[in-house]
């Protein structure tokens, strides 16, 4: 059950060529939370995005073990194991809500809670046939974030999940994750409010290199630069 | 005979020798604004550690 | 940079080092264009001497640049199609770069030989234009150059259009060999080739000469501005990543 | 896969209309030619199958431009590129769906075109019968120029300045099979098995290259 | 210059023929900020969008006195005094952050801070030559918010406006607020987090009649007659 | 207004762009037409205008479909539906800027284009009056075609059968006018002045029934 373990090593992360952060070390388990935190544009959507593999590593490695892949075979990289919810909300406008989650649930495979279920955990009963796009803000971020019940994932990477969430739904949230703590699962999430985790380790980055230089002296260093151009 | 030809010729030549100043002048343009943008940003505080040191010579 | 250069600066350490390649190539840069110009000049005074052509009459003059303009035409997206290797095979940016730089150039060669192709066309054959296999070929090759700026010049994230760039390059070389053969596979109205083939060059040395001459003149020329491109392209991307570095240097 | 399959069925047919347009599209392109060429009937059969098949790749274009920005926009695409499913096979799907959403309607709709252009019936059934073949491997090699320009902000046109030098090939094959049906000394099979293998050709590679092109542009 | 006077008498919001809220009563004057607090779905969104001018109200009117439009003449209505921060940033990404401000400047007209003042004031300072795209979502936003101070309007209507801020921008960004309500502007501004504003007025908007009828498990088939109609 | 058309302008030419995608794009669809009929000149001469026409059309048609969803979906709209211009004088600018860049670079590669195609020149110099002078009218609208498909969330297909069936008539007007130019018993003139008369009407409807169906669809 808590065989789940990531291990993070000398991960480099970065826009195109341009490093953002890192090296970064960590370690983390079943049943555990991580919360990235840090100034805008410190790099945790980077971070995130990084290890949801939607952006390459520019240097070092991410693997996990102890589970296994909704295809049965252990798992061998993260993007197979993890549930992403960015910035965007993965779904059709035009297309019912009940329709949208029916979609990724085939998509995305796995064992997971029926449509109905999971938008009655996170607050939306009833409302499966409505165009997504009639939703509000807020009920369209929870719309989303059922997608992480329709479909077993043991790691749920999350940006800013709360953004447009009322008290109420946040709370609601915050036992959803929880409850998969609780199961087994882990949670990394980037966020400037708190999420209502008890007890989460926390990453908080560091505005980069090039930002302590700045303020030391207004100069970048040509290291930074070298990094920055990207060349070999 | 020489006369007929001479119009295309004279246009043959005409509109290389045109179109490839064009090429040289929008390449060297195009090479001064970078180097201008580079300097405007050294300016603006945004400078390389060691070009103080040793000026740059991206003539 | 005068640590680096006290090491022993191997080859790799010289390409690899953006600031390094400044510096060798603006030395080079001046005696390219002044090669390419002593040879262009010579080349075209000795053409303007030539005596006219028994069949073709004075416009053989137009020979000593529409040839030259349709060998670059090939010639510079053969360069790209290296450049593309080095792009995917090494991940080396200054093959992106090289690519980017010699596609505008190389689609101006490709314009120049459509054009003087064209005017040589009219008197010889008396007509601008023949939809034949050659000169579509040419016209293909043109528009290839073009999409392939509009691609390199359609993101201003340069990492990331490289690798769809070359891949464009590489499949676009394929019309490379039909264009030098279609004179042979086809027949068509454009003569066959009288410079380079199997058994020598079959033309009198007054126009081989000069012929050469600006050939080679016109390579050197492109070899320089695409120096200066590479150069410029270059200095654009630091100027991107010094404002991206800026970006985050903005107080949190 | 064919849960991607469907859901793009789904919305091509019902949302944004790009069914609608190409076969639209395609009508207007072969009513025109016929204004330019004149009431001589004899020429216009002599150019009809050539004139459907232009309009048939150009419609097929402008249906393409959008094949994944509007799922790269709304975050989908980011799900499908970690998703189980092997990226290429999505390809596939999407391609699959939106050919059978807005080709399958123009070489439906390509035998009353022909009767309009006064073809004989052997070439109308050519026509058809390449159309069939054919558009896919348009659908196929468009794949790739919209993978491209995917990350770009407005990539419509590109897409098509890429794919068409490539999609030339197509025609001149399935312009030459038709042909070939008509006119008794050229042969109708050789091209025409060139055209499927084409289609093959590009229905495998094209929807790995536009899967390595979608996993390059991400951001 | 405290003549600023918005009155809402009998307005009843709502989108395309389905009634989101209301009637609403309110009247505020300049120098006086209001908050609008709610459940996800409750129709803050669909208040400051009629506010602003984008939706029609079902019924009802809103009047404003006492200021003068951009182009001086008394106003007449809420939007030509307004600035509208919404959701979305309304900026180019691939234009620099100054050029479109510099848009903006011209195309809203009226009297403002430069560009350059106005990064500085949400704490972008010199930021101006670059492309939109490189900034990160807290970035962004900062950049929207300075918008408000490019061309002077009396009314700033705010849709969450602090969504992905950090700590420090939030903390600045109120201060921005209280300088304007110091000048005798007015703020509405919709939330879910504390904006830091010194006693504001609140209006709390009950949930949406579709929601609460769900919740009490019956007659949802009023709400759905009513989003069909909408959806035609 | 001058401040929208300026940003508009600057935006097409340099993002993605637009304008010269636009040119590559028509080069390459007279391009693709000797391949499907081959390459005789006196055909290609005859069918030559319809098909310099029929390329504006379809490029003016792919630059149109994303005039205002770009703006829609990042925000801009908002303000400038609430902004002090009056709405149709901001379509009004948005659409001269797409003009400029788009319409205006094809206008101008028409005559080097007629020359590939083997126009005469009085055919080349009618081709490019009539472009000249009707694909402002494609963009009108295209214009309103694009609006309505912002505001409504299924607007696709009524865009394609709003927009087409009205950019028809420019495209037969355009081309019969340059048959007229050419072959003598056809008049050039009339078909020339409906042309004009279309871009003007066009010209001042389109950026009103634009602006009405974009403030109508506002939510
Ligand atoms: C637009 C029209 C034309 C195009 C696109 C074109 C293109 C080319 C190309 C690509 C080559 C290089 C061939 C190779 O290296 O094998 C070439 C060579 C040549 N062209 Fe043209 N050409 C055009 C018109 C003409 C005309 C009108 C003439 C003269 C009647 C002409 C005479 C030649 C000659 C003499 C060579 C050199 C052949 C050799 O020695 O290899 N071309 N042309
Ligand atoms: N699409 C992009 N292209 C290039 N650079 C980017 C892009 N997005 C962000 N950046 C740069 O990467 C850096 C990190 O951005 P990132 O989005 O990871 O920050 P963040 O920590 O998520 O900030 P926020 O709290 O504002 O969301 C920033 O300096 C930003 O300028
Ligand atoms: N574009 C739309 N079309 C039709 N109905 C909509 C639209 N947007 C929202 N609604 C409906 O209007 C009601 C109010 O939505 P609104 O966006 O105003 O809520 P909100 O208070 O802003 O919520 P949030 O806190 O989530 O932003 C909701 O019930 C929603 O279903
Ligand atoms: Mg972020
Ligand atoms: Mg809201």
């Amino acid at each position: 059950m808590s065989g789940l373990a990531i291990t993070i090593s000398g991960l480099t992360i970065g826009r195109g060529s341009t490093t953002v952060a890192g090296p970064l070390e960590l370690a983390l388990g079943g049943g555990e939370a991580l919360i990235v935190t840090g100034p805008n544009g410190a790099g945790k959507s980077t971070l995130l995005r990084t290890l949801a593999g939607l952006l390459r590593p520019l240097a070092g490695r991410i693997t996990v073990a102890g589970v296994m892949a909704p295809d049965g075979e252990p798992a061998r990289s993260l993007p197979e194991i993890a549930h992403y919810v960015g910035h965007r909300n993965a779904m059709k406008p035009s297309v019912s809500v009940g329709d949208n989650l029916r979609f990724w649930a085939r998509f995305l495979g796995g064992p997971g809670l029926s449509v109905d279920d999971s938008l009655e955990a996170v607050g939306l009963p009833g409302l499966a046939h409505l165009p997504f796009a009639y939703l509000s803000a807020g009920q369209q971020r929870r719309a989303s974030l059922a997608r992480l019940l329709i479909a077993h994932r043991p790691v749920w990477i999350l940006d800013e999940p709360t953004a447009a969430l009322d008290t109420a739904s946040q709370a609601r949230f915050a036992g959803l994750m929880a409850d998969h703590l609780a199961s087994g699962g882990s949670v990394i999430a980037a966020t400037h409010q708190p999420l209502g985790l008890v007890a989460p380790r926390e990453l908080a980055m560091a505005p980069a290199p090039a930002e302590q230089a700045a303020k030391q002296g207004g100069a970048i260093a040509d290291a930074d630069l070298a990094a920055a151009e990207g060349w070999l | 005979m020489q006369n007929d030809y001479f119009g295309f010729i004279a246009s043959a030549y005409g509109i290389s020798a045109l179109l490839l100043a064009g090429l040289a002048l929008w390449i060297v343009l195009d090479a001064r604004a970078q180097r201008r943008a580079l300097a405007a940003l050294e300016e603006k505080g945004v400078r390389r550690r060691s070009s103080a040191a040793r000026p740059e010579n991206p003539s | 940079m005068t640590d680096l250069s006290a090491t022993k600066p191997s080859r790799f350490t010289i390409l690899a080092n953006p600031t390094r390649f400044l510096e060798l190539s603006g030395r080079l840069q001046p005696w390219l264009y002044a090669a390419a110009l002593a040879a262009l000049s010579v080349g075209l005074t000795l053409g303007f001497m030539a005596p006219p052509d028994y069949q073709q009459g004075a416009t053989v003059q137009i020979m000593f640049i529409h040839v030259p303009f349709a060998w670059l035409s090939m010639m510079v997206w053969t360069v790209m199609s290296l450049s593309a290797l080095g792009t995917l095979v090494w991940r080396h940016p200054l093959a992106d770069v090289a690519v980017k730089a010699a596609a505008p150039i190389g689609a101006v060669f490709t314009a120049l030989a459509l054009i003087t192709g064209s005017i040589w066309g009219r008197p010889m054959w008396g007509t601008w234009w023949v939809w034949d296999a050659r000169l579509t070929s040419v016209f293909v090759l043109f528009l290839m150059y073009l999409g392939l700026i509009a691609l390199t010049r359609a993101l201003d994230d340069p990492g990331k259009s490289a690798r769809a760039a070359a891949i464009l390059v590489l499949v676009g070389f394929v019309n490379i060999p039909i264009i030098k053969f279609s004179v042979d596979w086809w027949n068509t109205l454009h003569q066959s080739a009288s410079v380079i083939r199997a058994d020598g060059p079959a033309m009198p040395a007054v126009f081989l000469t000069p012929l050469l001459l600006s050939a080679l003149g016109f390579t050197l020329l492109f070899f320089a501005l695409h120096l200066t491109a590479m150069r410029s392209e270059v200095l654009r991307r630091r100027v991107a990543a010094l404002s991206r570095l800026a970006a985050r240097r903005a107080d949190g | 896969m064919t849960a991607v399959f469907w859901r793009d069925l789904k919305l091509a047919v019902s949302g944004g209309g790009g069914a609608m347009t190409a076969v639209i599209f395609f009508l207007a392109v072969v009513a025109t030619v016929p204004f330019g060429v004149g009431p001589d009937l004899n020429l216009l059969s002599r150019i009809g199958p050539a004139i459907l098949w232009i309009g048939a790749l150009l419609s097929t274009l402008l249906t393409l431009d959008r094949l994944f920005q509007a799922d790269r926009e709304d975050g989908t695409l980011d799900l499908m590129l970690t998703g189980p499913t092997p990226m290429p096979l999505v390809v596939l799907g999407k391609c699959l769906a939106l050919w059978a959403a807005s080709g399958l309607p123009l070489v439906l709709a390509a035998p009353a075109l022909g009767l309009f252009l006064a073809l004989e019936p052997v070439a109308i059934g050519a026509v058809t019968l390449t159309l069939l073949a054919g558009t896919p491997a348009i659908t196929f090699i468009g794949a790739v120029g919209a993978a491209v320009a995917v990350a770009l902000p407005r990539g419509g046109l590109l897409v098509s300045v890429l794919v068409l030098p490539l999609a030339i090939p197509v025609l001149i094959f399935g312009v030459s099979a038709t042909y070939g049906a008509v006119n008794d000394p050229d042969p109708f099979l050789s091209p025409f098995l060139i055209l499927v293998a084409l289609t093959l050709f590009f229905g495998a590679l094209g929807p790995i290259a536009a899967a390595a092109a979608l996993k390059a542009g991400g951001d």
